[in-house]
């Protein structure tokens, strides 16, 4: 319902489907990568990573099937805001348990 | 109706001040704005009992002046005024207790009782069935803040009750947006002409009265009441007993007595009634082995509750108009011999330095005026005459007795009348016990205990006032 | 609509806001933990909000005065969520140290 | 079963997924990650059935403010001291709602059934009214988005005793940091250096939170948006901006405080008493100021729900008693 009459059908259409579903695929990826891999650090690189790259992929599907400036531009604007989200939250889940985990050294040495 | 407004703003408005005022206010300036709200809103509300007396209708009210079914309303009917008189009453004289007693409360006690005041205000002029939901939620909140005054002690309680308070809230909820998706009205008056018996507002109803049972502490719905009450501060205590669990039951008798149709209100009217009869019962039995006083108070509630909820099913039933008068005439007397005996309780509980039935032996000698608080209240309860307790009874016997197949609920009455005498004869009889009296630990606080005994001398000058009451339950009607 | 057996978007979203209010209202009546209580009872409000806003999606143009009850209704949820939730760590902290001395 | 339910199923069966984790997760603070996330799927939810203005709610409150609160009830509380979630729990919980929900959808199908009780043919009952509404929003109620015209006008005494709730809330929390109760035994934890970086996010995402609860405010009279969504966005600025250290301890002490927590009910119950005894009646605005009188409410409203949602969330004996 996304695709407005005159985009139906055309190259456009069928590369903006392609995009999303291959960023549908990098989800999949990230959250068996989040359920299956051991350690925080580990789970963290496959969601970041993947989340990353899924979200472009998907914002640039979306922006292919409506096309206008107005809506690339909110597109754009959503995908970099929450790019520099995730990597900040990456990094201070990351930093507070290695923290964390400095700490328990500490005491139990 | 500008006056009952009044009567619900005062409170409001005096809330905010004393909370904008903080501890700038000295604590005694704090009570006595409160209290002096307290009797300005009683005023107005005199007034308003006037005004819808001398208009001999309900008065309606469409706020912001929007057509009706698009506007909420306000409705001052002969009930909503005596019900708005009533709060206020007992908010000045449970006041004046927390001013002048020497017990002393937490200066927040000021602003919450001036918020309660205006959210029971709030519900009796309602007829909106979801601005009655926003109402229930003031109300629980209330009263949960209230109960926590009294310290970490309390904050287990609370907590349950507020659980308990918002999970019944949403069963209310449901049961409005039910009726809202069936007939597309809000407004009680509008649905009234309109419900029929069908599955929807079957079940609409029956999950508005779960929650209003549950929030009322009607039986069996009512287990959480006596933690809560007993744990909270004894000003406290006496309006959460006699006046908050009020607000849910004017909810209930306006879903059955209006709002459902007569049908179903006669089919759910036994129901009701049995449940009263065994909350008497239950309730009595379960005070008179309570070990501590207040829990017996507490408990007590819960099966005085029990009359109110048999007059509401019997109304249903018969739709007897006596009824109606035999129900409210409870509500009142109940508040203030329950104010009474809460007060009384924590008084003698202070000055005798324990929380216990068994340490009120000689009470009669060492803390007179408080234990004759207490015994004049529960005389009301009981039912003697001619307190307002036995006004109330009276008038739900009248019909009972005088026709045979009828007699099975007298009996039930009765029954619950000796339970009653039970309880408050056991703390009676121990107080009498002069041969091992339990000292006071302190000198007694007199002002304290004249203030205790205050609302049930007033309960027993209802019985003065009698015939203008009935008059009034049974002329306003609806 | 009234005439069809088939199950549209509408009852779908209908059931799901009283299957989730029955769900919650088990949890209430079964866990004991009261955070998992105070969640259990979120879950009801949603259910009920649920069928609220399915209601008003029933008309070609979504009923405003149900949406700005369910508006209403969410604030008293956060505020009445927030101060129970308070209200159990309190508690809880309370119980700790009335049931072990203080070092 | 046609393809264009295909969205409603998923969502359908996320939620249902949600609810359940959410009840019944083995580790309660899965339990609470799972209800933020059933949060999210709700805002989705409202979006999917056309109702803008509570997507945007729930998710500015689902966003920040119901995480931090969890966040917080987990850090107090870290341990589940008794897991009584036996085995017998789930199933009786998944026979019940199974139960339960199949018989509501059987009775769907019923001749006796919501729909020829008439739940579900709204349109005749319920067009003269909707029709009349919009008539008034569209003539003098001042505004012209429907929910704000409701909220704020036609059930505008809903809306007063709301602002109420969030305060008497608000006095109650106050009621769990006596004055006596010294400062204090459970905010004195050292603050991790390594936040140092949410420090430097928040400064640059309060700001755009900011902006952005003006944009929503402002814009509530013609669309979707108004004053709950505003001050939720602003108390989740507020509360991490507090949270990083960045703004100092909001003192209760402070008459400002007070005035800006009070501001919004008292506000609205002055422009009531003022509208009812001079006026035409409670709350009838003048027709000439309905319009400047629903955006001052809106702006003192706004005000006191960031304020007093922030103080809900993160307010500690500093904040509420000194």
């Amino acid at each position: 319902m996304m695709a407005a009459g005159d985009v139906l059908g055309s190259w456009a259409f069928y590369a903006g489907w392609a995009f999303m579903i291959a960023g549908c695929g990098f989800f999949a990826t990230a959250a068996l990568g989040l359920l299956r891999f051991p350690d925080l650090y580990s789970r963290l690189h496959a969601v970041t990573k993947t989340d990353t790259l899924g979200l472009g992929l998907l914002t640039l599907g979306l922006a292919l099937l409506d096309p206008s400036w107005r809506s690339c531009l909110m597109l754009l604007l959503i995908w970099l805001l929450v790019m520099a989200s995730g990597a900040v939250n990456c990094q201070l889940l990351a930093r507070y348990n290695l923290e964390q985990e400095e700490e328990d050294n500490h005491r139990v040495s | 109706m500008n006056l009952a407004l009044l009567s619900l703003a005062i409170p409001l408005f005096s809330g905010l001040l004393l909370l904008l005022g903080g501890r700038a206010l000295r604590t005694r300036t704090t009570g006595f704005i409160a209290i002096a709200s307290t009797l300005a809103s009683l005023i107005a509300a005199w007034l308003a009992l006037q005004e819808v007396a001398a208009a001999g209708t309900t008065l309606l009210l469409n706020l912001g002046g929007w057509e009706t079914g698009l506007a909420i309303r306000l409705r001052l009917s002969s009930l909503s005024a005596l019900l708005l008189l009533f709060t206020a009453l007992m908010h000045l004289l449970i006041g004046l207790y927390a001013g002048l007693s020497r017990a002393g409360i937490n200066r927040d006690f000021w602003a919450l009782s001036c918020f309660l005041h205006g959210s029971l205000a709030a519900l009796w002029l309602s007829a909106d069935l979801f601005n009655l939901y926003i109402t229930l939620e003031l109300l629980g909140l209330t009263a949960v803040a209230m109960v926590a005054l009294s310290g970490s002690k309390a904050y287990r309680p609370a907590a349950n009750y507020l659980i308990l308070s918002l999970a019944a809230s949403l069963f209310y909820l449901l049961g409005v947006a039910l009726l809202y998706g069936r007939y597309g009205e809000l407004d009680v008056l509008l649905l009234a002409p309109r419900t029929e018996a069908d599955v929807i507002t079957r079940l609409a109803l029956l999950l508005m009265t779960t929650g209003l049972m549950l929030k009322a502490a009607l039986w069996p719905l009512h287990l959480w009441l006596p933690p809560a009450h007993a744990s909270a501060p004894t000003a406290v205590s006496a309006l959460l007993s006699g006046l908050v669990v009020k607000g849910p039951l004017f909810i209930l008798w306006v879903l059955w007595s209006e709002v459902a149709p007569p049908t179903l209100a006669q089919q759910i009217g036994p129901v009701l009634a049995i449940a009263g009869m065994i909350a008497l019962t239950a309730g009595g039995l379960s005070a008179m082995r309570s070990p501590h006083i207040k829990t017996l108070v507490a408990y007590s509630t819960v099966a005085q509750l029990g009359y109110a909820l048999m007059a509401l099913g019997l109304l249903l039933t018969w739709q007897l108009p006596q009824m109606h008068i035999a129900l409210w005439l409870f509500v009142i007397a109940h508040g203030l011999a329950k104010a009474s005996l809460f007060l009384a309780a924590g008084e003698m509980q202070a000055s005798l330095g324990t929380r216990r039935v068994d340490g009120l032996r000689g009470a009669t000698q060492t803390v007179p005026v408080a234990m004759f608080a207490f015994a004049v209240a529960g005389g009301s309860l009981i039912g003697l005459p001619p307190s307002g307790g036995f006004l109330a009874k009276w008038v739900l016997l009248e019909p009972l007795l005088s026709q045979p197949q009828n007699w099975p609920w007298a009996i039930g009455v009765l029954l619950g009348t000796l339970v009653s005498a039970a309880y408050i004869f056991r703390v009676v009889a121990l107080s009498f016990d002069r041969a091992r009296i339990n000292p006071p630990d302190i000198n007694p606080d007199r002002v304290g205990h004249w203030l205790a005994l205050l609302p049930a001398l007033m309960v027993w000058g209802m019985a003065l006032s009698g015939e203008w009451l009935i008059q009034l339950l049974a002329g306003g009607g609806v | 609509m009234n005439t069809l057996p088939l199950v549209t978007a509408i009852e779908l979203y209908l059931t799901l806001g009283i299957a989730v209010f029955l769900l919650s209202l088990h949890g209430l009546m079964t866990l004991h933990d009261p955070i998992r209580r105070l969640i259990a009872v979120n879950l009801m409000g949603a259910g009920t909000f649920l069928v609220m806003v399915s209601l008003a999606r029933r008309s070609e143009v979504p009923d405003p005065v149900l949406h700005a009850l369910v508006v209403t209704g969410l604030v008293v949820a956060i505020s009445a969520t927030a101060f129970a939730l308070r209200l159990i760590i309190a508690a809880t902290k309370a119980d700790r140290r009335g049931g072990k001395p203080e070092p | 079963m046609s393809p264009e339910l295909l969205p409603d199923l998923t969502l359908i069966l996320l939620l249902l997924i949600m609810a359940w984790g959410a009840l019944y997760a083995p580790q309660r603070s899965d339990a609470m990650t799972l209800f933020i996330a059933f949060g999210v799927v709700v805002a989705l939810i409202w979006a999917r059935l056309d109702a803008p203005d509570l997507a945007l709610a729930e998710a500015a409150i689902g966003a920040g403010l119901t995480g931090v609160l969890l966040m917080h009830a987990a850090r107090a509380l870290p341990d589940e001291l008794h897991r009584r979630n036996r085995t017998a729990t789930y199933w009786g919980a998944l026979a019940f709602a199974v139960v339960a929900t199949l018989m509501f959808l059987a009775h769907l199908l019923t001749d006796d059934s919501l729909l020829n009780a008439g739940l579900l043919d709204g349109e005749t009952d319920m067009t003269p009214r909707l029709r009349s509404l919009a008539d008034a929003t569209m003539g003098d109620s001042g505004v012209e988005h429907p929910v704000t015209a409701v909220l704020l006008n036609f059930r505008a005494w809903d809306t007063l005793l709301e602002l109420l709730v969030l305060l008497f809330a608000l006095s109650g929390l106050r009621q769990l940091f006596p004055r006596e109760s010294a400062p204090d035994d459970h905010a004195t934890s050292r603050w991790p250096e390594s936040l140092a970086l949410m420090a430097a996010w928040a400064r640059v995402l309060a700001p755009l939170l900011v902006v952005t609860g003006g944009y929503l405010l402002w814009r509530g009279s013609s669309a979707p948006g108004g004053a709950f969504q505003a001050g939720s966005l602003l108390a989740a600025a507020a509360v991490m901006l507090r949270l990083t250290g960045l703004l100092p301890p909001l003192r209760w002490s402070s008459v400002w405080l007070r005035l800006a927590v009070v501001a919004g009910a008292l506000f609205f119950l002055t422009v009531a008493a003022i509208t009812g005894i001079w006026g035409e009646g409670w709350l009838t605005y003048p027709a000439a100021y309905s319009g400047l009188l629903i955006i001052s409410i809106e702006i003192f409203a706004t005000l006191s729900i960031a304020i007093t949602l922030s103080l809900l969330v993160i307010g500690e004996w500093e904040d509420l008693r000194s």
